[in-house]
């Protein structure tokens, strides 16, 4: 099980300015609030508006985190923008038994025919959630509910400080799509 | 008085460098450049010290009497003094007469 | 109590600098330093830290504005990387050479041409010899930890001389990771007032920066060479002191399982944490590696690297810059020099790698300590080895 | 000649700011510009000096001829330690670390360390407007190292690097207008001056230390080194520029220009020009262009003078 690992690796795929990089450093805060330890990072170098973006989070329950290379063999793989999967290849290093997690308006059963049997899948409409409850299609909170739903790594409501400390006035919608993500998100039990 | 650069040693050198006396050029003679010394003739000087306002030095003083006089210390003989005395009160004379 | 934070490297920076209570920050944005800066720009705007942000055009301006600001008795932060450390280069040295305690970060970036705003340390070895105090750090809390201790070296009236630390580009400045933050009492209490003896002040008047023909010149070096050397009693009883209120222990030079290991690798940075992993893996199966890690880059401990390399019989050196036709990594060649008089010294071999921001794995170290041990056997044609280079 | 020139004892302090004792040349109008300047600044201000004549001979360690608290580091970026001075004494004060209140933050620089190299952080710092006043010292070259051309060094002028020869006449290119430059960063006070003319000098000097914002003050200061001429010509000379129109006192308030002196009829530029032996290789027509060129350029200022 993911949550159980001695460390855990994920890696998000977005677009610039789409916040994946937020919802990294959200997810590693959280972390850090529960008092265990965490890094979260960009890609390192210049990023452009809508260039495919990559940000990465370690989780380590027991040990400080010695390692700072980019995530090349990920845990978990986060796709914040449907349209990714068609130019970048998202599970590049992904583990056996790896989980994806993908932000779409497609059923799951028509990913999960696309996806290799190998990894583990889970399906969320959040851009639909991000623009009913925020106003706009920026997922980056929603799919940090995903995330959570999908593979346990971390308790809900170790979220709810960052966000409240990032977002300020608009916080609490933001915490009301993770949520509603965490409901909503689909997967193989 | 500040010690010469040729007896300074390096612990003798305040913090960076620092010259804490401020002024203290005021110890160097200047007038050894001078090859022609400027006299006044105070028959036609009119004390107005605009031989003073012009000094590059700034080494031109009033005296007791009144009369602006270069401090041949400092004084390195530009012979601007002269040159914008419009009383024509000074002249510059080689050092050798 | 100091909190525990998740917070960016960058951040964490700007923050220190804020509990420091500086006065007057004068920066130029540059990648990957960019993040401090901003948030320092920040924190003013919001009223939380009552400095001047001085927004230069260069950081050739920014490291002058330091100087001036510093030279009136304010206390002086910026940061810069790479190309902006080169632009500042000469201002460095006045900087040191006027004994104004200006503090900087320095995101370590590599150098143009080809551009690259990633990693490694070329800056900082073209500012070697600028007579800043040096040190490296590896995680963001050994950032935050001596860029305090820099403020209190740096205005030691014993020392006044300007503090850089060193930290990777990218693997740190751009890096979220838990650390604690003292609190405000604690700093207070850490560092005194700044209290420059000779500011300039009308009431007082000094002249800076006078002129020195030859006769004096040679004095005014050597004066600096002295105090740069005795600034290091200053810097290791401030990190003992340090050590004694936040538990968190420096040296200028730090071992990891190193005790009685005939083979030892030695680099500084945030490169240290993934050798760190390697040492255990290789320990793990049984082989005598032990790691050492430069902290105080300058002044240069030649005391301790003489110590801690004594019982070994192969030290491996991995630099992240090249000295062009020269003898191989920076660090390497200062270290093989400080040795060269020891009855007993361990052979050292020379890598240079992670340049621009590459990437050496725990795998990668592993390969570099095996060939590193070959080398010291069989000898090697080259002064040094480029890991990680595609031939 | 200026009005007030009599009865100089009253209306000018003795007290001598820059020392006596300086090494600048023997008939610098430089260094009587500087001495001038700091009288009009008085003592409760610091300097930030340049690399260049003035620094190289005014602190030759261990020796200042500096009565008021002064600092040189480099050659281009005075003003930028001048806005990081500005802006310490600012915050100190309002956090109540220092101690000197109202204290003026005064750069110079020559014409090289000014509309050259230090051209970048001179506009950087006017700019950002910081409270302070630069003061360009213009001797038209880099004559601290040997008499090389600058960006100031007039058209036709023979220097060690625009020499004039069998197929060049000297400097090729027009001097560049500083004064503009600065006055097009939207600074409330810009002023030429000339120690030739030394009451509007210290006039203008203590205007541009009074005022709030960023000043800048640009000083024509013959060098009778660099310009080959007789050293007691320094003064009559700094006034031929001024009366020939080539270098035309103004000032530029809040944008408005004002002439300083107004002349009904400019002198011809050959009497500035001839007693300067950096021209004296230039025909007649050359001059001719030359003084067609400052005519031009006279009268746009003029038209731009209320």
């Amino acid at each position: 099980m993911i949550n159980s690992a001695p460390l855990v690796e994920i890696r998000w795929h977005g677009r610039g300015g789409q916040g994946a990089v937020t919802s990294a450093e959200l997810v590693a805060r959280a972390a850090i609030n529960e008092g265990r330890y965490a890094q979260a990072f960009p890609s390192f170098g210049p990023e452009r508006r809508g260039a495919p973006v990559l940000a990465f989070v370690r989780i380590s329950s027991k040990q400080p985190i010695r390692v700072r290379a980019e995530i090349a063999q990920p845990d978990v793989v986060v796709v914040l923008d449907p349209g990714l999967l068609r130019i970048v290849n998202v599970t590049s290093g992904l583990k056996p038994k790896g989980m994806l997690v993908i932000n779409t308006r497609r059923p799951f059963q028509d990913i999960e025919s696309e996806v290799k049997a190998q990894w583990q899948l889970a399906t969320i409409d959040a851009t639909r959630i991000a623009r009913e409850l925020l106003g706009v299609p920026i997922v980056n909170t929603t799919m940090i509910g995903a995330l959570l739903r999908a593979t346990g790594v971390i308790k809900l409501e170790s979220l709810l400080e960052p966000i409240r400390q990032r977002f300020g006035r608009l916080a609490e919608r933001n915490i009301d799509a993770m949520k509603k993500a965490y409901q909503e998100t689909v997967l193989k039990e | 008085m500040t010690k010469p650069e040729s007896e300074l040693t390096w612990k003798d050198l305040e913090i960076g460098s620092i010259v804490t006396e401020p002024g203290n050029a005021s110890q160097y003679q200047t007038g050894d450049w001078r090859s022609q010394r400027p006299t006044l003739n105070h028959d036609r000087c009119v004390k107005c010290g605009i031989c003073s306002i012009f000094c590059p030095e700034g080494c031109i003083e009033q005296n007791a009497d009144g009369y602006f006089e270069a401090n041949l210390f400092y004084c390195k003989g530009c012979g601007i003094c002269a040159r914008e005395c419009w009383t024509q009160a000074i002249t510059m004379m080689e050092e050798e007469e | 109590m100091a909190k525990r934070v998740g917070i960016e490297v960058s951040l964490a920076i700007a923050e220190m600098a804020k509990l420091a209570n500086v006065d007057v920050v004068a920066a130029y944005p540059i990648t990957p330093q960019t993040h401090i800066v901003e948030h320092l720009a920040q924190l003013v705007a919001n009223g939380e830290l009552d400095a001047a942000y001085i927004p230069v055009e260069s950081e050739h301006s920014a490291m002058s504005a330091c100087l001036g600001a510093s030279a009136v008795g304010a206390r002086t932060f910026t940061a810069t990387a790479g190309q902006g450390l080169e632009l500042m280069h000469e201002v460095l040295y006045v900087a040191s050479s006027m004994q104004l305690p200006v503090v900087m970060t320095v995101a370590n970036r590599a150098l143009s041409a080809p551009l690259s705003v990633w990693g490694d340390h070329s800056d900082v070895m073209s500012v070697r010899d600028t007579g800043w105090i040096q040190i490296f750090t590896e995680n963001g809390q050994e950032v935050v930890d001596n860029l305090l201790c820099a403020f209190r070296i740096a205005e030691d009236p014993e020392v006044l001389l300007p503090v850089m630390i060193h930290l990777d580009g990218f693997h740190l400045s751009h890096m979220i990771e838990p650390l604690f933050l003292p609190q405000p009492s604690e700093v207070e209490q850490f560092i005194p007032p700044n209290r420059y003896p000779f500011p300039l002040n009308p009431g007082k008047p000094v002249t800076m920066g006078a002129f020195a023909p030859p006769i004096i010149y040679s004095e005014t070096k050597k004066a600096q060479q002295a105090n740069l050397e005795a600034s290091k009693a200053v810097i290791l009883h401030c990190w003992e002191d340090f050590g004694h209120h936040f538990k968190r222990y420096y040296s200028p030079v730090e071992s990891y399982l190193s005790e009685g290991a005939r083979v030892l690798l030695l680099t500084m940075g945030s490169f240290s944490e993934t050798a760190m992993a390697a040492i255990d893996k290789m320990r793990q199966e049984g082989k005598d590696v032990g790691l050492l890690k430069l902290r105080l880059w300058r002044p240069f401990p030649f005391k301790e690297i003489r110590q801690a390399v004594k019982n070994a019989d192969v030290l491996i050196i991995l630099d992240r810059a090249l000295s062009f036709g020269g003898p191989g990594g920076p660090v390497c060649s200062e270290i093989r020099s400080a040795l060269y008089h020891e009855q007993n010294r361990p052979k050292v071999i020379s890598f240079v790698g992670g340049l621009g921001g590459r990437d050496i794995t725990v795998a990668g170290f592993e390969y570099i300590v095996n060939r590193g041990i070959q080398i010291s056997q069989t000898g090697s044609e080259q002064e040094f080895e480029i890991f990680g280079v595609r031939e | 000649m200026d009005k007030y020139t009599v009865f100089v004892p009253r209306l000018v302090t003795k007290k001598e700011i820059f020392a006596p004792g300086h090494r600048a040349c023997i008939g610098c109008g430089e260094a009587l510009a500087v001495r001038l300047a700091c009288k009009a600044l008085g003592q409760n201000v610091i300097i930030v000096n340049a690399t260049g004549c003035m620094e190289i001979v005014s602190s030759q360690l261990p020796y200042t001829s500096w009565r008021v608290p002064w600092i040189h580091t480099l050659f281009e970026n005075t003003a930028a330690v001048a806005s990081g001075i500005e802006a310490g004494l600012k915050v100190m004060a309002r956090k109540g670390k220092q101690i000197t209140q109202g204290v003026g933050v005064v750069a110079m620089a020559g014409d090289g360390g000014t509309s050259d190299i230090g051209l970048q952080a001179l506009s950087g710092a006017l700019e950002r407007g910081h409270n302070f006043l630069y003061i360009c010292f213009d001797n038209e070259a880099y004559m601290n190292t040997g008499i090389q051309r600058s960006s100031a060094t007039p058209f036709g002028a023979s220097t060690t690097t625009s020499p004039a020869g069998k197929i060049s006449i000297g400097q090729l290119t027009w001097k560049k207008n500083m004064p503009a430059i600065a006055a097009a960063h939207n600074i409330p006070y810009v002023a030429t001056a000339c120690p030739s003319y030394p009451f509007d000098l210290m006039a203008k000097v203590k205007k541009g230390i009074e005022i709030s914002g960023p000043a800048y003050i640009h000083i024509l200061s013959v060098c009778p080194t660099g310009w080959r001429c007789p050293t007691d010509l320094t003064v009559r000379i700094g006034r031929l520029a001024v009366e020939t129109g080539i270098f035309p006192l103004y000032e530029v308030e809040n944008g408005e220009y004002k002439l300083s002196f107004k002349f009904p009829q400019l002198r011809p530029v050959a009497d500035y020009m001839k007693l300067q032996g950096r021209f004296r290789h230039l025909s007649e027509k050359t001059i001719k262009e030359i003084q067609h060129r400052v005519d031009k350029e006279y009268t746009r200022l003029v038209e731009k003078a209320i």
